[in-house]
C-alpha cells in the first residue's frame, strides 16, 4: 500500500511544484482531447440521428459495422492514418505526423464510433410520438430533430463523457501519431507509458492521479451544468 | 517434466524485436528443454520486474544499472553475452556535415552547433543513457531537471540531462527504438541508434528508412548485453537454478555460436562477448 | 373540400389496418369520427394530420394532391394539427410546451407569452404554467395538450379523444371551446371518440370506421353472436340468450350491428313475420337536435334512435317499461369472428 | 374494513396532492372513486396498490397496520392489482403480458395457458393473442391491461379509469366483467371514472376527492365564478351570467359545487326569499337505483338528482322546458381560485 | 494505398496458413476479452440497475465518479493492479502476474464503469410504469429486475459490445499484466504492438484486419441472436 501513498505524496508534489513542463502537458492532453471529443460529437451525433431515426434498407448492417468499430485497436487506427500523413502519405505535404492535429484525427476516427453507436440506442428508445408531436406542432426536420436530441440528452451526454474519458486516457494514438515529443505532443498518457517504461512507477502513478482528479473536475462541472440546464 | 521446465525472463525490446530470441529460445529448447517467457518491454520496467521479484531472469543492455542490480543483491551474477554498437544516423544531406566522423561526441557537438533536429529516445533507456553520457563529454553545457518523487516514504530527487537551449532542434519523445527512428525519418533528423534495429529499419522494409549512417566505431559506441539471475536469497520462489542454466547455456559455446551466425539481410547484428573468436 | 381521399390504404406487416375507398370532408365543419377499438381511427387521423404515410393511395388536401415528401409535408403541418389520442408532453415545463408551436411558427417573444397564457386559461391549467410537464396527471396532461394545439392557431384542428381522461367540469368546457373556434375562428374540426352524447352534441357530420373500413352502419348496437335456425329462419343469439333476426347463410360466430332507427317500440306484442319482440325497460334517454336517443335493457343494452315526434307520441319515459320490436332489415353483418366455437 | 387510513398524506416537492384524515373501505364491495383532474385518485390508488409509499400517515389492510417494506409489501401485492390509467404492456406478445402475473405467482404452464386464454376471451382481445403489444391501438391496449389484471385473480382489483379509451361495446362488456367478478369471485373493486354513469351503475359506494381531500360534496355541478353582492345578498357569477346563490364573506373567484339533490323543479316562479329560479331543458334522463339524473341545460349543464317518485309527480320529460330553483344551502364553496381578476 | 493492399493479401494468407501461433493468440484474445466482458457484466449490470433504481444520498456523487473512471488509464490500472499482484505485493504468493488472469483482472476493472454507466442511462431512461406494472402483477425485486432490464436490452446490449470491443482493442494493461509472452498471454493487440515496434506495420495491420473480422463475426452473430429473441 506504500505505493500508492507514495505515488500521492509525489502527485502532491508535483502539483505544488507548479512543474511547467507538467502543466504543458495537462494542457496538450486537455487541448487534444477535448478538441477530439468537439468533433467527434459533432459528427457522431447527427450521424447516430439521421440512423436512428430513418428506416433504411442496410440499417441493421450500419449498425453491426458501428459496433464492430467500437473494437477498432488503436494500433490499427495509428497507422492507417500514418500511411495517409506520413511523409511518404498523400497528405505528407502537411506535415501533420507528429502534431497534435494528428492525434486528434487519431482520436476523433477511434470515438466516433463509440458516440454514434450510444447516441443511436438512446434515440432508439425514445417514443415516437416525441416526433409526431414535434411534427404535427410545425416542427421542421432540424427541430423536430433537436427535441428528440433533447429528449435523449441523457444518453449523449453519457456518450459523449465516454469519449472523452476514452481519449483522455487514451495513448496508443497519442504515442503513434504524436509521438509523446516533449513540450509538443507529450500528454498525460504518454508521459505515464514513458515513466512506466523507464520503470519509475510511482510517478506515472502520481501522473495518473493527477488525470483522474482534472476528469473528476470535469465531471462535477458537467453534472453541475446538467443540473441547472435540467427542465 | 518437459512442462514444468518454464521460466520468466524480463529482457528490453529490441532482443525481441530483433528477432534473436526466435532464433535463440527453440535451440535452447532443443539442448536443455528449457521453455521462456518472455516479457520484453523498456529497460526500466524489464530492470524493475526484477527487482520486484516477477521473473527469474533479466535479459537487459544498460550496464551501470545492471551492475548496480547485481551489488543490491537482486542478482547473482552479471554474464557479459554479446554487444552490438550505437550508431548516429541522419538525413542523406548531412546538414551538420558529420560525414565519417568517428568521434561520436564531436559528432553531436556539431549537430547541436548547427543546431540540426536530433531526435533522443529520452526514456532512460540503455540507448538513452549512452546517448546523456555521449553528451557529458561534448562540453555542451547541460541543462538538468528534476522532478522530486516520494519512494518509500521518502522524498527522492529523478533528474534528466539535456542540452542548454536545445528547445528547438532537441526533441526527446521517450519511445523505443523502432519508434525513434521512425520519427527521426519523418522529421529527417539525426539520432543515436542501435545497429540491430537500423538494419531491421533500413534494409528489412518494403519503404527502407531515408536515413544514412554517419558515424560509427568509436569504442564509446559499444552497446555490451548481459543476462543476470535473480537472486534467490531475496526471492525464495524463482526458479534459480533454471535461470543460472539458461545463463550458463547462453555463454557456452553453443549459445554463443547461434548469437554470432544470426543475421539479418546479410548483416551480423549481435556479436557475442563470452568466448572470444568463437565461429 | 378539405380532404378527400381515393383508395387510401395503410398496411403493417401484411395487414391492412385502414382501406378507404373514397373519402370527402368538407371545409369548416365539425365532424366525429366513430368507431370500435382498432377499426383504425387513430391511423386515419394521423394520415390526415401528415404525420403518417399511407401505403398506397391518393389523398387530397384542399383539393390539391398531397405530396408525401417532407419538404411539402412541413407546409401542410402548419395548417394541420392533431391533439393525440394519449397525447405526449415534452420533458420541459407546461408553458415551453404551449410555447413549441408558437416557436416553429416565429412568433414574437411577447405574443408567445399572451397566447400562451390565454390558450392555457383556455383548459383551465393556468396554474400549472410553470409545472413540471412530466408529473401532470392523466387529465391534466390532456388538457395541456389541447392548449398546445389550441396555440397553433391552426386551419385544420384533429382531436383523437380528447377528453377521454378530462373530467366532468372540462369535459363541457372542451367540447364548449372546440364549438367556439369553429364558430369563431372558421376552423374545420375532427373528433374522435368513443362518447355518443360528445359526437352528437359537437359533431355536423359523422364518420364510421369498422376494421378500416367506412361504413354506413351506425356504430352501435354491435352484439357478437352465433348463428341459429329456428322456425325456418336465421337469428344470431347473443350470450345464448337473445335472438336477433338475420339474414344470412353463414354459421358459427359472427358480429351485427343493429341500426338504431330501426328499432320501433311497440305498443302490443302482436305477431309480426319479420320481427321480434324484446321486454325492456327505458334506462337513459337524451336530446339531440330533435331526435332522442333511448337506451333501452333488454338484458342487454339496446341504443334506439326516433323523432321527438314520434316518441312523445308514445308517452312513456325513463324507467318506463316497453316492448321494443326489431326486424332483419335493420341489423347488418359487420363481420364474421374466429372463436372458439 | 378492507382497508382503513389516518392522517395520509403525499407530498411532492412540498405540495401536498394527497391528505386524507380518515378513510374506510369495505370489503367485497364495488367502491367509485370520482374527483376532478388532479384531485389525486390516481395516487390513491398506487397507495392502495401498494406501489407507491405515503409521505405519511398510516394504512391499514384487512384491518393490519401495511409497512412499507419491500418484502412485506410484495405479499400484499399479490392479492391487490391495479390496472393503470394509461397502461403499459411489457414490449413482448400479448399472450406474455396476459401471462407475466401467473408467472409471478408460479401457476402452471397448461394453467397458465388457459386463464390466459379465458382472460382475453373476456375482453375480446383473442384475436391479438400472438400480436405484438406495442403496435396495439388505445383502446385494444387498455383491454389488454384489464385481462392481464384478471389473470392473475388477485382478491382486489383497482381500476384507474379503465373504459376511457374502450369502445362503446366493450364498454359494456368491461362493466359487466367488473360487476361478475364481484358477485361470483367476491373481488373488492374500487373504479376511478370521470363517468359518472358508469360510477352509479357500479358502484355501490362512492368517494369524492377535490384538491387531495376527501369529500361529502358530490363531485358535480363544479363552477367557478366571481363573487358578487346583490340586493345584500352574495352571489357566485358564472360566465358574468348565471348567478347562484352562495354564503359566503370572500371577494374574488371561488369554485362552487351544487348538490344535485339540493335543486328542485319548481311548477311556477313564485319569490321564494331563500332560492333563485333558472328556466332550462331537460336534454337528458337517466334511471339509477330509484333514483332519477336529469340533465338541465340553463345555459350551462346542471344535473339534478331526484327519486323517481318525485319525478314522476312532475308529469314532465325528455326536451321539455322546466323551471329548476336553486338554494344557497345546497351550494358549497370547494376552493377559491387565484385567476386574473 | 498499396499498403493496405499489401496489410489486407497478408491478412489472408495468415489466415489460409492456419498459422497454428496465430490461432493461439487469436483463441487468447478472445477467451481473456469475453470472460473479462462476461464478468464485467455480472458485475456492473446488476450495479447499474440498483444505482438506477434507488434513491439515495449520494446518487449523483456515484454516477459522476463512474463518469469519471471512463477516463481511467489502462497504465493506472496495470500499475495498480501489478501492486496488489507483483511478487511484493499481498497477493504475490499467488503468482498472477503475466497471466490471463491477471490480464482478466485489469480489463474488468477497465470496462465495469463503461457497462455500469451506461446501463444506469439506459435504465434511467425507462418508463417508472413498467416497474409499477411488474410490481401490482406481483413481481418480486428479482422478477421486476428482470423487466425493466429487458425493456432496457438495447442499451445494456451496446453498453456489453462497447465493453468487448474496448478490451479486445485493449493493449495497454495485456502488455503490462500479461507480458506478451508468446503462446500464453499473447494477444492480438500486444502481438500487434510487436510487429509495430519491429517495423512490421504490414502484419500490424494484417492483424488488426482479423481482428476487425473476428469482432465483425461476433457482432453479426449477436444481432442474429437478438433479432431471433426480439419480442
Ligand atoms: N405500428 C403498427 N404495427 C402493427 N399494427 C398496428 C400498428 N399501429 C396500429 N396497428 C393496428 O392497427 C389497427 C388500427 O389501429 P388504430 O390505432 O388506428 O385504432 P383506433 O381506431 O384508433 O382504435 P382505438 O379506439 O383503440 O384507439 C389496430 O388493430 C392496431 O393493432
Ligand atoms: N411525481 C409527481 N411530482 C409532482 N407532482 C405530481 C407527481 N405525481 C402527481 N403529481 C400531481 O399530483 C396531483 C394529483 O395527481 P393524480 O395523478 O393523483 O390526479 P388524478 O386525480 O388521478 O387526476 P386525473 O383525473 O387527471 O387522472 C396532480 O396535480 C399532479 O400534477
Ligand atoms: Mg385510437
Ligand atoms: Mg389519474
Amino acid at each position: 500500500m506504500d505505493f500508492f501513498v507514495d505515488s500521492f505524496l509525489s502527485s502532491l508534489i508535483l502539483i505544488r511544484t507548479v512543474d511547467p513542463a507538467l502543466l504543458n502537458i495537462v494542457y496538450v492532453s486537455l487541448k487534444v482531447s477535448l478538441l477530439s471529443t468537439l468533433i467527434a460529437g459533432a459528427v457522431g451525433i447527427p450521424f447516430g440521428f439521421v440512423v436512428a431515426v430513418t428506416e433504411f434498407a442496410g440499417k441493421r448492417a450500419v449498425i453491426t459495422l458501428l459496433n464492430t468499430l467500437l473494437a477498432l485497436p488503436t494500433v490499427v487506427i495509428g497507422l492507417f492514418v500514418y500511411m495517409f500523413i506520413s511523409r511518404r502519405g498523400i497528405f505528407g505535404v502537411f506535415d501533420l505526423l507528429y502534431t497534435q492535429k494528428a492525434m486528434i484525427i487519431g482520436q476523433v476516427i477511434l470515438i466516433v464510433p463509440v458516440v454514434t453507436t450510444f447516441t443511436i440506442t438512446a434515440i432508439s428508445r425514445i417514443d415516437t410520438r416525441y416526433r409526431r408531436t414535434a411534427m404535427t406542432l410545425g416542427a421542421d426536420r432540424i427541430q423536430t430533430a433537436m427535441v428528440i436530441l433533447r429528449e435523449a440528452r441523457f444518453g449523449i451526454v453519457a456518450s459523449v463523457v465516454a469519449a472523452f474519458g476514452r481519449v483522455i486516457s487514451e495513448v496508443g494514438i497519442s504515442m503513434m501519431l504524436g509521438g509523446n515529443a516533449k513540450g509538443f505532443t507529450r500528454t498525460m498518457t504518454t508521459a505515464m507509458a514513458l515513466e512506466y517504461d523507464k520503470g519509475e512507477f510511482v510517478l506515472a502513478v502520481a501522473l495518473g492521479i493527477i488525470l483522474m482528479s482534472i476528469s473528476l473536475v470535469m465531471n462535477i462541472l458537467l453534472n453541475y451544468f446538467q443540473g441547472r440546464t435540467a427542465v | 517434466f518437459a512442462a514444468d521446465k518454464v521460466i520468466k525472463m524480463s529482457t528490453t525490446t529490441s532482443t525481441l524485436a530483433s528477432g534473436l530470441l526466435d532464433i535463440l529460445l527453440p535451440e535452447l529448447k532443443k539442448d536443455t528443454g528449457i521453455e521462456i517467457k518472455v516479457l520484453a518491454k523498456g529497460t526500466g520496467a524489464a530492470i524493475r520486474d526484477g527487482m520486484d521479484g516477477n521473473v527469474d531472469v533479466i535479459f537487459v543492455h544498460a550496464l551501470e544499472r545492471e551492475k548496480e542490480f547485481v551489488e543490491k543483491g537482486y542478482g547473482t551474477k552479471r554474464y557479459a553475452v554479446m554487444h552490438n554498437d550505437f550508431i548516429v544516423v541522419g538525413p542523406k544531406e548531412d546538414p551538420a556535415g558529420i560525414k565519417g566522423m568517428t568521434d561520436a561526441a564531436e559528432a553531436l557537438k556539431k549537430i547541436a552547433l548547427s543546431g540540426s533536429t536530433f531526435i533522443s529516445r529520452g526514456d532512460d533507456s540503455g540507448t538513452h543513457t549512452k546517448e546523456q553520457e555521449l553528451w557529458e563529454t561534448t562540453g555542451i553545457p547541460m541543462n538538468k531537471e528534476t522532478r522530486t518523487i516520494v519512494l518509500e516514504g521518502k522524498e527522492l530527487k529523478v533528474s534528466f540531462f539535456s542540452p542548454q537551449d536545445s528547445g528547438r532542434w532537441y526533441v526527446s519523445i521517450g519511445q523505443g527504438m523502432g519508434k525513434t527512428l521512425t520519427f527521426a525519418d519523418e522529421k529527417q533528423a539525426y539520432t543515436l541508434a542501435d545497429r540491430g534495429t537500423y538494419v531491421n529499419y533500413k534494409l528489412g522494409r518494403a519503404v527502407p528508412l531515408d536515413l544514412e549512417i554517419f558515424c560509427e566505431g568509436d569504442s564509446r559506441l559499444a552497446n555490451p548485453y548481459g543476462v543476470i539471475p535473480v537472486n534467490p536469497k531475496k526471492f525464495p520462489h524463482v526458479r534459480y537454478d533454471l535461470a543460472e542454466q539458461f545463463a550458463q547455456w547462453l555463454i557456452s559455446p553453443r549459445g554463443q555460436s547461434v548469437i554470432k551466425n544470426y543475421q539479418v539481410l546479410g548483416q551480423t547484428l549481435f556479436f557475442p562477448d563470452a568466448i572470444p573468436g568463437i565461429k | 373540400m378539405l380532404y378527400s381521399a381515393r383508395n387510401l390504404k395503410k398496411t403493417y406487416n401484411g395487414r391492412t389496418v385502414l382501406d378507404i375507398p373514397e373519402l370527402s370532408i368538407e371545409k369548416e365543419k365539425i365532424y366525429a369520427l366513430l368507431g370500435p377499438n382498432g377499426s383504425g381511427k387513430t391511423t386515419l387521423l394521423h394520415i390526415l394530420s401528415f404525420i403518417l404515410t399511407p401505403s398506397t393511395g391518393a389523398l387530397f388536401y384542399n383539393d390539391k394532391p398531397v405530396q408525401f415528401l417532407e419538404k411539402a409535408l412541413q407546409l401542410l403541418r402548419k395548417e394541420v394539427v392533431l391533439v393525440d389520442q394519449h397525447p405526449i408532453l415534452f420533458s420541459t415545463s407546461v408553458h415551453k410546451n404551449v410555447e413549441f408551436g408558437l416557436k416553429m411558427r416565429d412568433i414574437a417573444k411577447k405574443d408567445r407569452r399572451r397566447i400562451t397564457e390565454e390558450s392555457l386559461d383556455l383548459v383551465g391549467m393556468r396554474d400549472f404554467e410553470w409545472a413540471a410537464a412530466a408529473h401532470l396527471s392523466g387529465g391534466e396532461t390532456q388538457r395541456v395538450a389541447i392548449a398546445r394545439a389550441l396555440a397553433c392557431r391552426p386551419k385544420v384542428i384533429l382531436f383523437d379523444e380528447p377528453t377521454a381522461s378530462v373530467d366532468v367540469e372540462n369535459q363541457i368546457a372542451i367540447e364548449n371551446i372546440i364549438q367556439s373556434i369553429h364558430r369563431e375562428r372558421k376552423i374545420s374540426v375532427i373528433v374522435c371518440t368513443h362518447n355518443m352524447l360528445q359526437a352528437s352534441k359537437l359533431a355536423e357530420e359523422t364518420l364510421f370506421l369498422f376494421e378500416g373500413r367506412p361504413t354506413s352502419s351506425i356504430y352501435e348496437n354491435i352484439f357478437g353472436g352465433k348463428v341459429i335456425m329456428k322456425g325456418g329462419r336465421s337469428y344470431c343469439a347473443i350470450d345464448d340468450k337473445f335472438l336477433i333476426p338475420v339474414k344470412t347463410d353463414q354459421t358459427g360466430f359472427i358480429k351485427i350491428s343493429i341500426h338504431p332507427k330501426s328499432i320501433k317500440f311497440a305498443s302490443s306484442p302482436k305477431n309480426d313475420a319479420s320481427s321480434v319482440f324484446y321486454d325492456g325497460r327505458i334506462s337513459q334517454l337524451s336530446e339531440e337536435k330533435g331526435w332522442i336517443r333511448i337506451l333501452v335493457n333488454i338484458g342487454i343494452p339496446l341504443s334506439v334512435f326516433m323523432k321527438k315526434k314520434e316518441f312523445d307520441l308514445f308517452g312513456t319515459g325513463i324507467g318506463q317499461n316497453v316492448t321494443v320490436k326489431c326486424s332483419d332489415y335493420g341489423v347488418e353483418i359487420i363481420g364474421s369472428e374466429t372463436m372458439p366455437g
